[in-house]
């Protein structure tokens, strides 16, 4: 029986002890109507053999295509240690670590991340993963919700978000909170791609959401925004690409206070793209706020013999103790993931992911003035970017980049029609560190050729 | 003794072949830029590995120890399913791939669906939900649509039994429900009276897990589906104890609407110190239109796309819940849970809820048999059951928790403790079908062992454990300091 | 520093320590005209990223050929977990285990090999191995010698082959024991691909070394050779594939006492194939001869409480006590592929291999009955074998092959021409369990093609 | 306690996904056909993984532990260099493989070979030898074959110091030579008078470690070198200790012509518990004929070829010693060595001995300022140097391994007891240039800490261990009883 240890003397023993004949009997207890002999259509079992060359036939029937596409999914190089120790039994076949002495790898490993997380963002307090990006936006609305003095009056609530926050992220912000009277209202943008300064007066929103670099790749004047925010009482929800805290200024140092929650997808930490999951979104905030934190949060305390440990607190916020009046539903959350970035994050340091993301804004500067020269072919809006970009082709984006994945093995970036039809001409593009100066002359040329240029 | 790796940490080591420093022209407005590197560790590559290789042997894990941990199926995850989602093939594609370019992956949830569709006996299955609590979420969410769309407006009650696992009355909350816990009877069933009794035009539905979190078969399922039904609600049945009946039973044919799964649990993957997991979740029929995005469905040509990779609603799914996050869940785990399936096949899969309960029922009777309490001695066990050692606590003065804190001396995981709330000083114990019968003889021979000690010496127990790399931690004094990290103990301290 | 973990001040507090100013000054003991400031030709440091994407494409640069060659190293299939436990940090960076309170992991994992290569092989005692099956031949024909007494009157000693000893396991022999007035002879075989039964009389040689299967795949009349060995004092080593010894009997078995030493190549369990190396070979023998036996071997033991541990055991055998006296020069072996072996056999069991060796058993019968049905395409040897077998072309095989190779993807198997001129039109093959129908059915037709038959 | 997995088997498990049983035909005679099955463990594959993976954590190694064992360069060798090898390309390559269809492989052995003999200086080199041991081997029996070629038949002897590693007697042994071993000179560099008395027309060579096994440099190498070769001697280099001089001096101008290096040494492959390694072999111009098989080169198209893949004699090398295994050596080793030297370029190498050199002269320096013994103090340390505990020997009684014992309650691997020879109660201690300095401070403390303990109590040194998984095995009783396998111990029972 595979995976099941069992000679038939085991089960022999096992059903005399019992006083049954059969594991059959077992199962008495369920009405013989729903008992089903067999159920229809599945397979054989298939030998391990045999499974794993069909999966690497089925993982790898697609032409691989270079990846100049980003939009919350980046092609980072992850270090070779990192899943080497990120594998270890230890780490990946045990569970949320609720019994603290049989879990204080897990736990101090947790910690540790928790103050990397807090040291880029930097604010007070971390949480040990939600479930992506996606989620963790949505998590920070809602705990910007319940902390609102001004939200605990009302029933109906408004959150702005600005210009350029990921529409995939809105899409789950807005699935997630609807069920509990929250509207999600965007700013429009400018034509430089940001955020239009002319925020709107009248009965201000809860909170805003501001997404540092945008869906475009786009800086933001997050000073602004952010002072628009403190001077209206309006909570400000931060939306961050970590790797671009080894560069850019960490949201709490956005002008007149800073944000009061950080979130995004810790993804580019030593985390494949596979497809969008699994990854982990983080959420940190500050410190009055913490009980408002969802999730598992790890503490450092100590043992009856007055030595460090580590366990997991705060549980009264959680939905075993809570139930309904928890913080959130999350339970397993994505500690695996966590546990790569830590990894990643540990072996990188600060040196290192400021020179990763640094070597990614170069490249993606390389390729779009590589691609810019061609015919028409420009950036679509003024003004710095971390290391994502809009070019605007002559002709509708889908098509061109369909040309280059069919004839050209490239992935030539995000057509942004359907997010923003206006955009429909728009490819948004990405260059991370990985791309080589081949790889970029290989678009440039390809371009040229498909559109003729 | 317990160093962080920030204890190891010395800045401008650059000890690393990752990235060596060259120069670089950023073309960011200063204004922006970050004015002091962030205070990340500055270690050698061998530092960190040493350093998390040598933490990583502080855990018990399925790879070390037996982990009876109850509603968790902490069971053996063949590594073929981990090796399968590892090809680089899977891990290179980038979420928004043009689906010409994503086959692949695409086929592999196509038969991923078809097989849980088998399984659940569900009309549709939607495979984004990241984990079981995001399933439930989606699932409700789904219901409430639903029932939004039929002019349903009152429904805003979700019925949850008093013994649920704490995300469904949280996830109900999240989806703006209303929660009524319902009591159980002392049969361990739900209270089919106060059930009848708490229905009404407001019941948007009932939450079940079946079997249920006391590891019992709520014996009258059809009769309290039908209830529900008639009463105008749904049912949303909670999966996440599926490795009792997987191959079996058919939560369809209970009656349920709507259902989510824990891949991690039932289908192989392992738990990652805390997920990643997966919980697809599967509707009847009349639900499907309400399904989230992404959704992956056959072409006319017989390629597959991926409906809503962009879109936020679709012509197929335009009364879709929409996104549940930013893509389209964790693929990783979808594709290990289609390995398994292949792995064991309809046969094998039966035998996985054959042998769950076997052990289950095994490891229980002897339990009995030595003297432990069983909370519902007349009842089945299910691939999982409860012990209450309110006995063990009256005579000896030892709680759940010292007897869990024992149990690691013994180098077991203890099982899941003071859960379900209802049974006093409880265990709930879940063996799983891959743990041999020496491994299920050892840990009843620690329990009485254990047992043995209480009644010599219980400061045995009460100062347990005694050879983990801490002894019992002070939970009390983590939430009063809220050291939550290096920074903050550094602000602390200052 | 790439690993090199000291900052600058490091390296100050260090050099003050020592009282110098400079590291260059620590060797001012090498000849000044021997130091170099710099060695020509070597590369720049390259980024870890850019090294393992140089050599993914070395890696993947020659197209990937169907196997149906063997001859010594197999393409079976290896279980996943295999390498996941093989590869731990705690097995995979830990040396000899000369301090045994610290390495009861390697110790007791050697212990357990030893135990399950002389369950298969019959034997009292393995090693913990050699460095591959080749020279575990040499060793055991130098043990032969030294264990020989009427070894221990002469000066020259002939040792004789069967016929169809892997011709580089005789040449590894030679170069390993030409030093020692060691000469070795081949018997010659009959027609059938077996060693003609026509034994010598006259002075026996010290040993006779008996491979089964045999290099052609054929199974020899081993209970006649050891009988034949017995009966004029021939120290009996057998070479043996120990995939076979699933279905084959031990040769502790074989006629008349069965072999006194038995080697091999432990690479069909759980060893990739990786272009020949690393692997391991094993040695196990009869306990008579175990302070004859080269290598690390482990015994069972108590700790100073009576706990049972593992220690290195009969070291005075080894060349870091007996020096130019030792049984061998070995020091280093091949202990991680051990581990994936150990792995291996305990994932499988004994009905597993037996599974698995049936399979390769039947899928070259499979493969020799389809090729034999093209044209004048014919098993050039009649009797059974295991796994491997000859077959015989119309044309030069080698042509044939290369057309197959180049044409159709297949690796036909080895035409063995270059070993046995009079066999050049011959190939020889082997289907292991990891070839399926289809892939056997693609070789017959490219057979086909490429014969125009 | 200690239970081996043939504890934890039971007959009959089958418990297997890999090779499900099917129906056999087998056209084998049954005379040759085994009775009856092997007795190997039968358990499911969570026990293996548990069982392997629980014992392994029993195992000190680099990835948790300070491991400075002389000689043996336990350094980091990088996950990447790890990584590179295990790409399935290289990994699913048949030895036997055209010549056409391993051009990538080829390709490593060529630029590997390249780099090796810019870092050592030779004309040649051959990658076959499987470890240093065989890589010496290979040397002397080139050194044998060169001098019989030249009608040099009496010289049978090889000339050896006495700290020399037991490898470079026994090797020459097994090639054939006679072995003389020349002392030390006070100084720690060998005895010249006595290597000059020994020198004669029956030299076949000298084998030199440099530097030594002492952690010494030979001082007056060249000079050594040209007395060798006056007397009609070649010179073989031991290259064990390449970390202490790569890429800074190079063994041909230092006068040897052959050499052999460990690349699981000085060039990133781990050393799993024992091997596998790599000990290629670099010679001078004159020795190149005699190289062993195969050998690849660069055909007049720019393909490369093994020559010697299938042939045992070559036109190329009509005078090669032969095949040393039956195919081309450890190539996942050569595939590591190579991807380290890419990693580390010249400019690295060049810092691997300039800090391993640093970090022995720091330890070396911090152990003598607390009282500890070099065993020449007058001598730079190189990458590794000799203590002589024989001090605390006669002071408190406890001897060089009581205090290695001692050192893994601390969490040091010990360093290298009991060698070289001829220094009393020695250590030979390599810290290696990837150990951080708070690893190296925290070693010499414990070693000051360990002696205060000798002072105090010896029992707590010649007790010791207390912390690992077992306490002083008893060596003695092992050789005694001979328990070398499950089997035997049960004939031994019954
Ligand atoms: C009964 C039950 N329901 C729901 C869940 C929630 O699933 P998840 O943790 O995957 O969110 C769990 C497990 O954690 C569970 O045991
Ligand atoms: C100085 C010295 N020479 C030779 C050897 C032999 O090398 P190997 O163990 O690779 O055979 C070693 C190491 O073990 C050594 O330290």
């Amino acid at each position: 029986m595979p995976y099941i240890p069992h000679t038939k003397t085991c089960v022999e023993t096992m059903l005399a002890n019992i006083g049954e004949q059969e594991i059959d009997a077992l199962f008495d207890e369920i009405p013989p109507t729903l008992q089903l002999s067999h159920i229809e259509g599945l397979p054989e079992g298939q030998d391990e053999l045999d499974v794993l060359r069909d999966f690497a036939e089925i993982a790898n029937r697609d032409p691989k295509l270079i990846c100049f596409a980003g939009a919350g999914s980046y092609d980072h190089h992850i270090p070779a240690a990192v899943w080497d120790v990120t594998g270890r039994g230890e780490f990946m076949t045990s569970y949320t670590p609720y019994q603290g002495e049989a879990s204080q790898g897990t736990l101090q490993l947790l910690y540790e991340y928790q103050s990397m997380m807090c040291a880029l963002t930097g604010q007070d307090v971390s949480n040990a993963s939600v479930y992506d990006g996606g989620t963790a936006l949505a998590e920070a609305v809602l705990m910007a919700i319940r902390s609102s003095p001004r939200a605990r009056r009302a029933k109906r609530f408004e959150v702005l978000a600005a210009s350029g926050v990921h529409p995939h992220y809105l899409a789950a912000v807005n699935t997630c909170v609807s069920g509990q009277g929250i509207t999600l209202r965007s700013l429009a943008m400018n034509d430089d791609g940001v955020t239009r300064q002319d925020l709107p007066d009248g009965e201000p929103p809860i909170a805003l959401i501001v997404q540092q670099p945008n869906v475009f790749g786009r800086l933001e004047d997050v000073d602004a925004l952010s002072r628009w925010a403190k001077a209206h009482g309006v909570m400000l929800i931060a939306v961050v690409n970590p790797m671009s805290l080894a560069l850019l200024k960490t949201p709490a140092d956005w002008g007149d206070g800073g944000a009061d929650i950080v979130c995004g997808d810790g993804q580019p930490f030593g985390v494949p793209m596979a497809s969008g999951g699994p990854t982990h979104g983080f959420i940190t905030c500050r410190k009055s706020l913490v009980r408002q934190l969802p999730g598992r949060i790890v503490g450092r305390t100590e043992d009856h013999q007055g030595r460090t440990g580590f366990v997991l607190t705060l549980q009264a916020r959680e939905q075993h103790i809570r139930r309904a009046k928890a913080t959130s539903n999350i339970c397993t959350n994505q500690g695996l993931l966590v546990t790569a970035s830590t990894l990643y994050l540990s072996i990188m340091g600060a040196s290192g992911i400021r020179e990763i993301a640094a070597r990614c804004h170069e490249n993606t500067r390389q390729l779009t003035r590589a691609l810019c020269g061609l015919g028409d072919v420009e950036r679509r809006f003024a003004g710095p970017v971390f290391h994502e970009d809009v070019i605007r082709l002559p002709r509708p984006a889908s098509d061109v980049s369909a040309a280059l994945a069919r004839d050209w093995g490239i992935f030539a970036g995000i057509p942004l029609g359907s997010w923003y039809p206006e955009l429909d001409d728009c490819l948004l593009v990405c260059a991370t560190e990985k791309r080589t100066d081949s790889e970029i002359e290989h678009y440039r040329h390809a371009l040229r050729e498909v559109l003729g240029a | 003794m317990t160093r962080t790796i920030y204890d190891k940490s010395k800045g401008a080591r650059e000890a690393s072949a990752q990235a060596r420093a060259r120069d670089h022209q950023l073309d960011i407005p200063k204004a922006l830029l970050r004015a002091s590197s962030p205070d990340l560790p500055e270690v050698a590559e061998l530092t960190a590995v040493r350093h998390y290789t040598s933490i990583s042997q502080k855990n018990f894990s399925i790879d070390t120890r037996f982990y009876p941990l109850g509603s968790c199926t902490m069971k053996y995850n063949p590594r073929a399913a981990h090796k399968v989602a590892l090809d680089p093939g899977f891990l290179g594609r980038h979420p928004l791939a043009p689906d010409e370019f994503d086959q692949g992956f695409l086929q592999v949830r196509m038969e991923l669906e078809a097989h849980l569709k088998r399984l659940t006996g569900m009309a549709a299955v939607s495979l984004t939900p990241m984990a079981g609590a995001q399933g439930e979420f989606a699932g409700l969410s789904i219901m409430r649509a639903y029932l939004l769309s039929e002019g349903q407006t009152e429904r805003d009650e979700i019925l949850v039994p008093e013994a649920a696992h704490g995300t469904n009355p949280a996830s109900a909350a999240m989806c703006g429900f209303k929660v009524r816990e319902i009591p159980l009877a002392a049969s361990g069933d739900i209270d089919e009276e106060a059930l009848k009794a708490a229905l009404s035009e407001r019941t948007a539905g009932l939450m079940l897990t079946n079997p249920s979190t006391c590891g019992l078969f709520e014996q009258r399922i059809v009769e309290i589906a039908r209830a529900v039904h008639e009463a105008g609600g749904l049912l949303y049945y909670d999966g996440a104890n599926l490795n009792a009946i997987v191959g079996r039973v058919r939560p369809a044919d209970m009656g349920f609407d709507v259902i989510h799964m824990n891949l991690h649990k039932t289908f192989a993957t392992p738990h990652g110190g805390g997920g990643p997991g997966a919980g697809p979740i599967g509707v009847v029929e009349r639900l499907k239109a309400f399904l989230p995005m992404p959704y992956a469905r056959y072409m006319d040509d017989g390629s597959i796309e991926l409906e809503g990779r962009f879109e936020q609603t679709t012509n197929a799914h335009p009364s879709s819940i929409g996104r549940l996050s930013a893509f389209g869940g964790n693929a990783g785990v979808l594709i290990r849970a289609l390995a398994y399936i292949r792995l064991l096949g309809g046969e094998g899969l039966r035998r996985v809820s054959s042998h769950a309960v076997l052990a289950a029922a095994y490891v229980a009777k002897r339990l009995a048999d030595a003297g432990f309490e069983l909370a519902w001695p007349d009842r089945r066990a299910t691939h999982e059951f409860v012990i209450s050692l309110k006995k063990e606590y009256k005579d000896y003065g030892v709680t759940a928790l010292d007897f869990s804190k024992r149990l690691l001396d013994y180098g077991f995981h203890p099982p899941t403790n003071y859960f379900p709330l209802l049974v006093p000083e409880c265990f709930l114990i879940e063996p799983t079908e891959t743990e041999s019968l020496e491994e299920l003889d050892a840990f009843v021979e620690a329990m009485i062992a254990i047992r043995g000690e209480a009644a010599k010496d219980p400061t045995i127990l009460t100062n347990a454990p005694h050879t983990t790399p801490v002894s019992r931690l002070d939970e009390v004094k983590a939430v009063k300091t809220l050291d939550l990290g290096v920074h903050l103990r550094e602000a602390h301290q200052s």
